[in-house]
């Protein structure tokens, strides 16, 4: 449990913050000088002239739940498909589920953000969709390749010959063995979520102007970034311990089920 | 001329070649000063042409190609008489090149900007007098036409012009080349009318990122960097490495509200808007104290602007009365915005902050950057918006008659459109000083527009630049004028 | 001449001895076999000869090789014990050619002063090793990659790796399970060559036949300690230890039980079958019938096609050509086709017990599913029907419901046989469900067998590289080769007068192995190899 | 291998006409044309009609796209839309710049995330390997834009060892000392992904027993760690780098802006907002074909390492 303590500290500060965080805000609106220091704002202001701290305690949800969600949509699509994909006899249905694919991989991720943000409307369902969409192709083949593997296992063939439905063989065995090579994944994918919502900010496109993003005050008030570094110091901050922390837990916990080979 | 830094650098030096960070247009970049349109463009069309005219810094007509003019009792018949000024390859600058490059510019088929303000002229009906004097018909009065003359790219070119590789005009520097997207190089005309440059050569280079333009100036690798925000002004101003000047009166920050439709065709919740903004808190944060209050008028420090009018200030009491007035208490009104400029989404935020105290609830809306300006044309309510430096009477010609092209607030009264004729047809400038008062006193009651704020257009150099005029708002004829500007 | 001499060996770990109190000797040109059943730690003791223990453990006794003592701050100097390990693949280097990792090893082992010179020198010493290993010494093995060879060839490529060092005491860990009778054989041939070059062998193996035909010396090894040691001729000729007794008593014997053989009608018709891997045929117009109540043993070398053969009866491979009946009923080539009923007519039983089972399901759950899906049982008869099964064949319901991993190799094999059971098969076919495990609980599961046709009558077809398996069990033999069928007949008639070159080749491999006690061979190192061997 | 190759190849050029209609629809999608765009600030309607008349871009969508692919099949990618060049004119001013940023990230990025890697595996858990695991991950989290910001200011603003943009150097390659900041920006966050799985395969190799069996054989630690360890455990890093080749071009884009790069990113984020569809198109094409071919490349190379496995099926 122990080991846990240290990825639990660095989740837990900005997922608190993320979530609870909005209960704390004031709604004050009045506006000082942007980049300013003092002035009764703790982390100084922002280029809106908001107080920074209050901006971080609204900006976490937006960002942790859009990063969080588009991972969990990119695994709720992905994990079927390649399921699907890897399980089948056939080759037709296959192809089918994963030519498609190959082209969403062919289009640079940057391209398809460009172009995906600026045709759709602002709203947070477009970015979690246009996040999951690139990060589908990758998870797709990273399930199809394992679950491959594994319904060409004998643990398979011995359910198959047990009149199994195919359902209860991917859902009761195959899915659960792939547990380790997902969580792998996870992190990483979770990480690179949170990324490309940076990302889109700074291409200006897919966040609410008037929210309040962690990713967002990074981009927009870097600017200040020698006049007031907080506003961009804390914020990243955030998204760095989150992103680390959520990394090292899934390493930890990897780290702690020994493979089902190890285990014999 | 001479700024700040003037005192610093010493008296003028000649020689060097000064290095100018712009952000450009990409590969779409033209060298046609007919086309021009980014302020990269007016910048090189500037070093290279010349026009009749060009707005001073308080957005009156000076002289440039043309030495003087002379209108016609009923103002329809205007005499211009020109400088002695050669093109680059020694030609001289004669009536036919200002009579051809006119004719280009209003072509049938063509979509160029001076377009608009040069269609007054006759141009079958204009001629040439002698070898330095032109004389053009107008179509209707037109007391103000110099400020046509003087409108963006309305530059003067080689008669029989057709293609601008390697331009040719009268301007105090000569092409030597040119990279759309990318860079662009001239040299020292010694033949100037005006006086040879200082400089042996003008480079200027792309940059678009903001932060990559103040960079490049701390690092050395240019001289001069066109637009910074104010918070770089901010970060870099005391710290002796650069100096930052800003030019005033240069972008006028304000909303547009529509006044031909619901909820703003009523002029209570107009006037509402008027009062509940906090126009102190926004030159504060999102002007960051780089500019002046507004008061609702577009024009402030321009000739004919009407001071007397009383600065309007936060009252919330007021617009409170005026919503209930209305009867829009608690009405959600979408709000667009968008990045397309600076400050107005920054603007749009605050002001719905502002809003919501006197219980009116703006929604922003952040609208595609590249179409938004021709989305809130024909779209929405209530939009952000911004304006370069023009003389009152463009402002109103091109916003506000009801033949106007742009008419962003929908703005179509008989009564304005007559007293803005009045103003042309008369010669008398303390009349048309009246009549102005009266078109704005009318627009600060119940207009359209809500001008919150003046910002300054912040440009750096080097410590050893000198020459650059600290008050001439962008786009003005002292702004970007490399021939006046040495290196120490 | 005493190589190694290892004094009092005690292997501590986990709070038990793997190893306790071990004392041995191994002699210059002998070959010492060091027998005994899984877990027994036999490799534990093997590895302490290179100074390397178990993760965690503590060695306290003395090893010394060539008189210079070994620990794990000292280990013995490189290339003077050569080590083949259990599962020689392992070994290699999947991205590795054989040649390259041949030469570096080699110059280790060379000094010249030219360059050349040098090259010459390692050049010579690598087609040594090839030829001292039975390898062919062409360049073009030298180009292959490790999975390019076959199991016996691999397992040879890591003796010409020790080879190439020439070291004085080579271990080689159960180097013949799961090889066929005739890869077996040549591998018998290249260790005693090696022996005869006056190198000290040691054996790990449980295989007793191989200890007949190669160890000079036996050590019987239970429970972490020696039990039993002396010449082989004592040690298999006069057990005196409880143990060794019952090791020896537990190997298949020649005579099969008399069955009642071939009577029944024709349950499978299996004509002109053929089958394959992507574009290659592995299995080529194949006709076979087997009998209610048949109990038919398949042998053939490696890659002869057995377990394709066997899983196209099945369902699991999908046959490319001929047909498949049941009864007379047509059977689809794809498992999905095929109806509960067929599916419960016909079992097979994996090699591999343990990767056959969901890990993440009790595996008493998991047995009980047959009789559920293929018999409509309700779920809690199914249940009770699997434990009253598990418990026939001895593992306890308390065992049964844990998941896979808590239970031994040999639980699961049984449990497996179980979950196949259930469904009442009137065919199981049984894939190498013996290779890898000891004497003992092999002799176990054979007899299981044996009882559950006796009770039920249902047919068996029984894959197996072990002719003595394969003659303790079946009726009927069917010798496989290169994809098609090589002979088929009755054991004895089969045994007795072989028509087919393979099945003779594979027989007289067997033979070898099988020789009388004293017999062929005596108890002095052989002398020479076998004649020229191919790859 | 050569069917393999041909086939790949084959599908790589299907690939591409997909993507290149794919990027067509969308761009169609986008709000506003290039009139649009070219009219300007407060634009006046009736130029943009007469711009939308002029351009052609009053044609059904199918017929511009026809017209364009068939254009492409001849080498011929069309007009830009808002200026008066050739797309492959564009397209091949940009190109250098971004090849040469792009190439010498991938030539430094793979010794440097091999020694990163096998300097963690080195000695799992010690205390180099908790600095480089826990360095990689805080900076794979963060985005090119701050590092850019940061790096920028730190080494060519303040301490001035580097010029901060590549702002009127001729060409790249005439001045080095320009490539260095945009090339540590754009490898920071691939040498963190790609020395995370080589250090993953180095652990696994070690503890693998054909590198016990040739130490035991008298290798050098060094020699089985390098000649042994080291190939098996670059075999999955090399099918990441493919993948980096895509979010390479993101990053470039990225950097491009922050540095003033002239390259193909910078062209793509204009040629968006211009909406200049030619010039996006040309650009799909260079960067959906990059990609179809690094994929091929990685594929094939991943063969060379990892012998027994099957790519794909
Ligand atoms: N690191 C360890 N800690 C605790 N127990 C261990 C460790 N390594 C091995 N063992 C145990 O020591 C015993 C002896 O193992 P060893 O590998 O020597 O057996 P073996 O005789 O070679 O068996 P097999 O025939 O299956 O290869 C086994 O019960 C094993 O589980
Ligand atoms: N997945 C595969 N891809 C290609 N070839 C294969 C595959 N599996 C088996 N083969 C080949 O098919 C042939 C027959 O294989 P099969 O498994 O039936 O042999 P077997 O007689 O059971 O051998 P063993 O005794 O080694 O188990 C062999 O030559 C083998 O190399
Ligand atoms: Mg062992
Ligand atoms: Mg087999």
């Amino acid at each position: 449990m122990n080991k846990y303590l240290l990825p639990a500290a660095l989740v837990g500060v900005p997922v608190l913050l993320a979530l609870f965080g909005p209960l704390f805000a004031t709604g004050d609106t009045a506006k000082d000088v942007a980049f300013a220091l003092g002035g009764g704002h703790w982390f100084g202001t922002d280029f809106l002239g908001r107080d920074v701290w209050n901006e971080v305690l609204l900006g976490g949800r937006s960002l942790v739940l859009t990063a969080a969600t588009a991972t969990a949509c990119t695994y709720l699509l992905a994990v079927p498909l390649g399921l699907a994909a890897g399980m089948t006899k056939s080759r037709l249905l296959d192809e089918a589920l994963m030519r498609p694919l190959d082209l969403v991989l062919a289009i640079p991720s940057m391209l398809m953000l460009l172009l995906l943000a600026s045709i759709a409307p602002d709203a947070p369902w477009v970015l979690i969709g246009i996040v999951a969409l690139i990060n589908l192709p990758d998870v797709v083949r990273i399930s199809r390749a394992s679950a491959l593997s594994l319904a060409s296992g004998p643990a398979v063939e011995a359910m198959r010959l047990q009149g199994e439905s195919r359902l209860r063989i991917g859902v009761g065995y195959v899915a659960r063995a792939m547990r380790r090579t997902l969580a792998a994944d996870l992190g990483t994918r979770f990480t690179g979520a949170i990324y490309l919502v940076a990302s889109a900010s700074f291409l200006g496109v897919g966040i609410s102007p008037g929210a309040s993003d962690w990713a967002a005050m990074v981009d927009r008030n870097r600017t200040g970034l020698f006049i007031q570094p907080w506003a961009v110091a804390l914020p990243a901050l955030l998204i760095v311990l989150l992103s680390v922390g959520v990394n090292l837990a899934f390493d930890r916990w990897l780290r702690a089920r020994p493979t089902a080979l190890e285990a014999r | 001329a001479g700024g700040t830094g003037a005192t610093a650098v010493g008296p003028p030096r000649p020689g060097g070649r000064l290095r100018a960070a712009f952000s450009g247009g990409g590969a779409a970049e033209v060298l046609d000063p007919h086309e021009t349109d980014l302020y990269i463009e007016i910048a090189r069309a500037k070093a290279l042409f010349d026009k009749l005219a060009d707005y001073g810094s308080d957005m009156s007509p000076q002289p440039r190609l043309a030495e003087r003019w002379e209108p016609s009792q009923d103002l329809l018949t205007w005499r211009i008489t020109l400088r002695r000024a050669a093109f680059h390859d020694g030609r001289p600058v004669r009536p036919a090149d200002v009579l051809a490059s006119f004719a280009r510019i209003v072509e049938p088929g063509s979509s160029r900007r001076a377009k608009a303000s040069l269609q007054v002229i006759d141009l079958p009906g204009s001629r040439e007098l002698d070898d330095r004097t032109v004389e053009f018909r107008l179509k209707r009065p037109y007391a103000e036409f110099p400020n046509a003359l003087a409108t963006l790219g309305a530059y003067i070119v080689p008669e029989g012009t057709r293609d601008f590789d390697r331009p040719v005009g009268s301007g105090p520097f000569r092409f030597v080349s040119f990279q759309p997207g990318r860079n662009f190089v001239a040299a020292r005309n010694p033949d100037y009318w005006d006086g040879a440059p200082h400089l042996d050569e003008l480079e200027i280079v792309v940059t678009n990122d903001e932060a990559a333009r103040v960079n490049a100036l701390l690092g050395g690798q240019v001289e001069y960097a066109h637009d910074l925000t104010p918070t770089s002004a901010r970060t870099h101003e005391n710290a002796g490495r650069v100096q930052v000047h800003r030019l005033p009166l240069s972008n006028f920050h304000g909303l547009v509200l529509k006044t031909d439709r619901p909820p703003f065709d009523r002029p209570e919740l107009r006037q509402a808007m008027f009062h509940l903004v906090n126009r102190d808190e926004l030159v504060r944060s999102v002007l960051q104290g780089s500019g002046q209050l507004g008061n609702d008028l577009y024009g402030k420090g321009y000739r004919y602007y009407a001071d007397a009018l009383p600065q309007r200030a936060q009252d919330l009491d007021r617009a409170r009365a005026l919503i209930k007035q209305a009867g829009a208490e608690g009405l959600a009104i979408d709000f667009d915005t968008s990045d397309a400029s600076t400050g107005l989404k920054e603007a749009a935020l605050a002001i719905a902050d502002q809003a919501r105290q006197a219980g009116l609830n703006l929604n922003v809306r952040l609208g595609n950057k590249d179409t938004y300006w021709s989305d809130i044309a024909k779209n929405g309510v209530l939009a952000s918006y911004r304006s370069g430096a023009m003389p009152l009477e463009s402002h109103i010609s091109q916003r506000l008659l009801t033949t106007s092209t742009t008419n962003n607030t929908k703005w179509q009264r008989p009564d304005f459109d007559a007293l803005y004729h009045e103003a042309q047809s008369t010669a008398d400038d303390a009349r048309r000083e009246q009549l102005y008062f009266q078109m704005q006193d009318q627009l600060h009651r119940e207009g359209g527009f809500l001008w919150w704020g003046v910002s300054d257009w912040i440009v750096a150099s080097a410590p050893n630049v000198g020459g650059i005029d600290d008050r001439a708002p962008a786009n003005t004829l002292e702004w970007a004028r490399y021939d006046k500007v040495w290196l120490a | 001449m005493t190589v190694v001499e290892v004094r009092n060996l005690t292997v501590a770990a986990g709070g038990r001895e793997i190893v306790s109190g071990v004392s041995f000797a191994l002699a210059a040109g002998e070959v010492t076999a060091l027998v005994g059943e899984s877990g027994s730690g036999k490799t534990t003791t093997a590895l302490a000869l290179l100074g390397e223990r178990p993760a965690g453990a503590s060695v306290t006794g003395s090893v010394e090789v060539a008189g210079v003592a070994v620990d794990a701050d000292r280990p013995p100097e490189p290339g003077l014990v050569g080590y083949i390990p259990q599962h020689p693949s392992a070994a290699l280097n999947p991205v590795r050619r054989i040649g390259s990792v041949l030469h570096e090893i080699a110059r280790l082992h060379v000094r010249a002063g030219t360059r050349a010179e040098r090259r010459r020198l390692v050049r010579a010493r690598v087609l040594e090793a090839l030829r001292q290993a039975q390898l062919p010494d062409g360049d073009e093995l030298l180009r292959r990659y490790p999975h390019q060879l076959s199991g016996g060839q691999q397992q040879r490529v890591v003796l010409a790796h020790e080879l190439v060092g020439r070291p004085r005491v080579v271990v080689a860990d159960e180097p013949t399970t799961g090889q066929d009778a005739v890869t077996r054989a040549r591998l018998v041939g290249e260790l005693r060559a090696v022996a005869a070059q006056g190198i000290a062998v040691l054996l790990l193996t449980h295989d007793l036949d191989l200890v007949r035909e190669l160890a000079h010396r036996v050590l019987v090894m239970n429970g972490g300690g020696i039990v039993e040691s002396g010449s082989r001729r004592e040690v298999l000729g006069s057990p005196r230890h409880d143990y060794t007794k019952r090791l020896i008593a537990a190997q298949p014997g020649r005579t099969a039980e008399p069955g009642c053989t071939g009577g029944g009608r024709p349950l499978v018709t299996v004509s002109a079958v053929t089958a394959g891997h992507g574009r290659v045929d592995t299995l080529r117009e194949v006709t076979l019938d087997i009998r209610a109540g048949d109990k038919l043993a398949v042998v053939g070398r490696s890659g002869s096609g057995k377990t394709t053969l066997a899983r196209c009866i099945a369902g699991l491979h999908p046959h490319r050509l001929g047909e498949i009946r049941l009864d007379e009923d047509l059977l689809s080539p794809r498992l999905r086709r095929r109806t509960r009923d067929q599916l419960a007519r016909i079992q097979y039983v994996f090699q591999d017990a343990r990767a056959s089972f969901n890990e993440f399901v009790p595996v008493l759950d998991q047995v009980a599913r047959t009789a559920e899906r293929l018999r409509g049982a309700t779920s809690s008869a199914a249940r009770a029907e699997a434990i009253e099964g598990l418990a026939r064949l001895g593992v306890a319901e308390s065992g049964a419901a844990r998941l896979p991993r808590s239970l031994s190799g040999g639980e699961l094999q049984r449990a497996a046989l179980v979950r196949a059971l259930l469904s009442g098969p009137e065919l199981l076919i049984c894939d190498e469900i013996t290779s890898g495990l000891d004497a003992l609980t092999q002799a176990e599961l054979l007899g299981l067998l044996n009882g559950v046709h006796r009770d039920t009558g249902t047919a068996l077809v029984v894959i197996t590289h072990d002719l003595a398996v394969a003659t303790s069990l079946a009726d009927r033999l069917l010798i496989m080769h290169e994809g098609e069928i090589a002979e088929q007949g009755e054991t004895e008639a089969v045994l007795a007068a072989p028509k087919h070159a393979a099945t003779r080749e594979l027989l007289d491999a067997a033979m070898q192995s099988r020789a009388p006690l004293g017999g062929v061979h005596s108890n002095e190192p052989a002398s020479s190899a076998r004649g020229s061997m191919s790859v | 291998m050569i069917r393999y190759v041909l086939r790949r190849v084959l599908l790589g050029v299907v690939q591409v006409v997909l993507v290149m209609a794919a990027v067509f629809f969308l761009t169609e999608a986008l709000p506003g044309d290039a009139a649009v765009t070219i009219a300007g600030d407060d634009p006046d309607p009736a130029i943009i009609a007469l711009l939308r008349e002029q351009l052609g871009l009053n044609e059904p969508a199918w017929q511009r796209l026809g017209g364009w692919l068939l254009g492409a099949l001849h080498g011929d990618f069309g007009q830009s839309l808002v200026g008066p060049r050739a797309v492959a004119d564009i397209i091949g001013a940009a190109l250098g710049p971004t090849l040469l940023l792009a190439g010498l990230t991938l030539v430094l990025l793979v010794p440097l995330s091999v020694a990163l890697g096998m300097l963690a595996a080195h000695r799992e858990g010690g205390w180099m390997d908790r600095v480089v695991t826990s360095g990689t991950l805080g900076l794979y989290s963060a985005p090119e834009f701050a590092m850019g910001v940061l790096v920028v200011t730190v080494f060519a603003v303040q301490l001035g060892w580097f010029p901060p943009t590549a702002v009127g150097s001729g060409s790249l390659l005439g001045d080095p000392a320009v490539l260095v900041l945009p090339v540590f920006v754009l490898l920071l966050r691939p040498i963190c992904s790609l020395s995370r799985l080589v250090r993953a395969g180095m652990i696994d190799a070690q503890r693998a027993e054909y590198v016990r069996h040739v130490r035991r054989l008298g290798i050098s630690p060094a020699r089985a760690r390098f000649a042994h360890a080291l190939p098996n455990a670059i075999a999955p890093a090399v099918q990441q780098l493919a993948r980096t080749a895509d979010w390479l071009i993101g990053g470039v884009i990225v950097i491009e802006a922050i540095f003033v790069v002239p390259g193909l990113g910078t062209t793509l984020v204009e040629a968006v907002s211009a909406r200049d569809l030619p010039v996006i198109q040309g650009l799909a094409v260079v960067l959906a074909g990059t990609t179809v071919l690094v994929n091929l490349a990685a594929d094939i190379a991943a063969r060379g390492l990892a012998p027994a496995s099957e790519v794909g099926r």
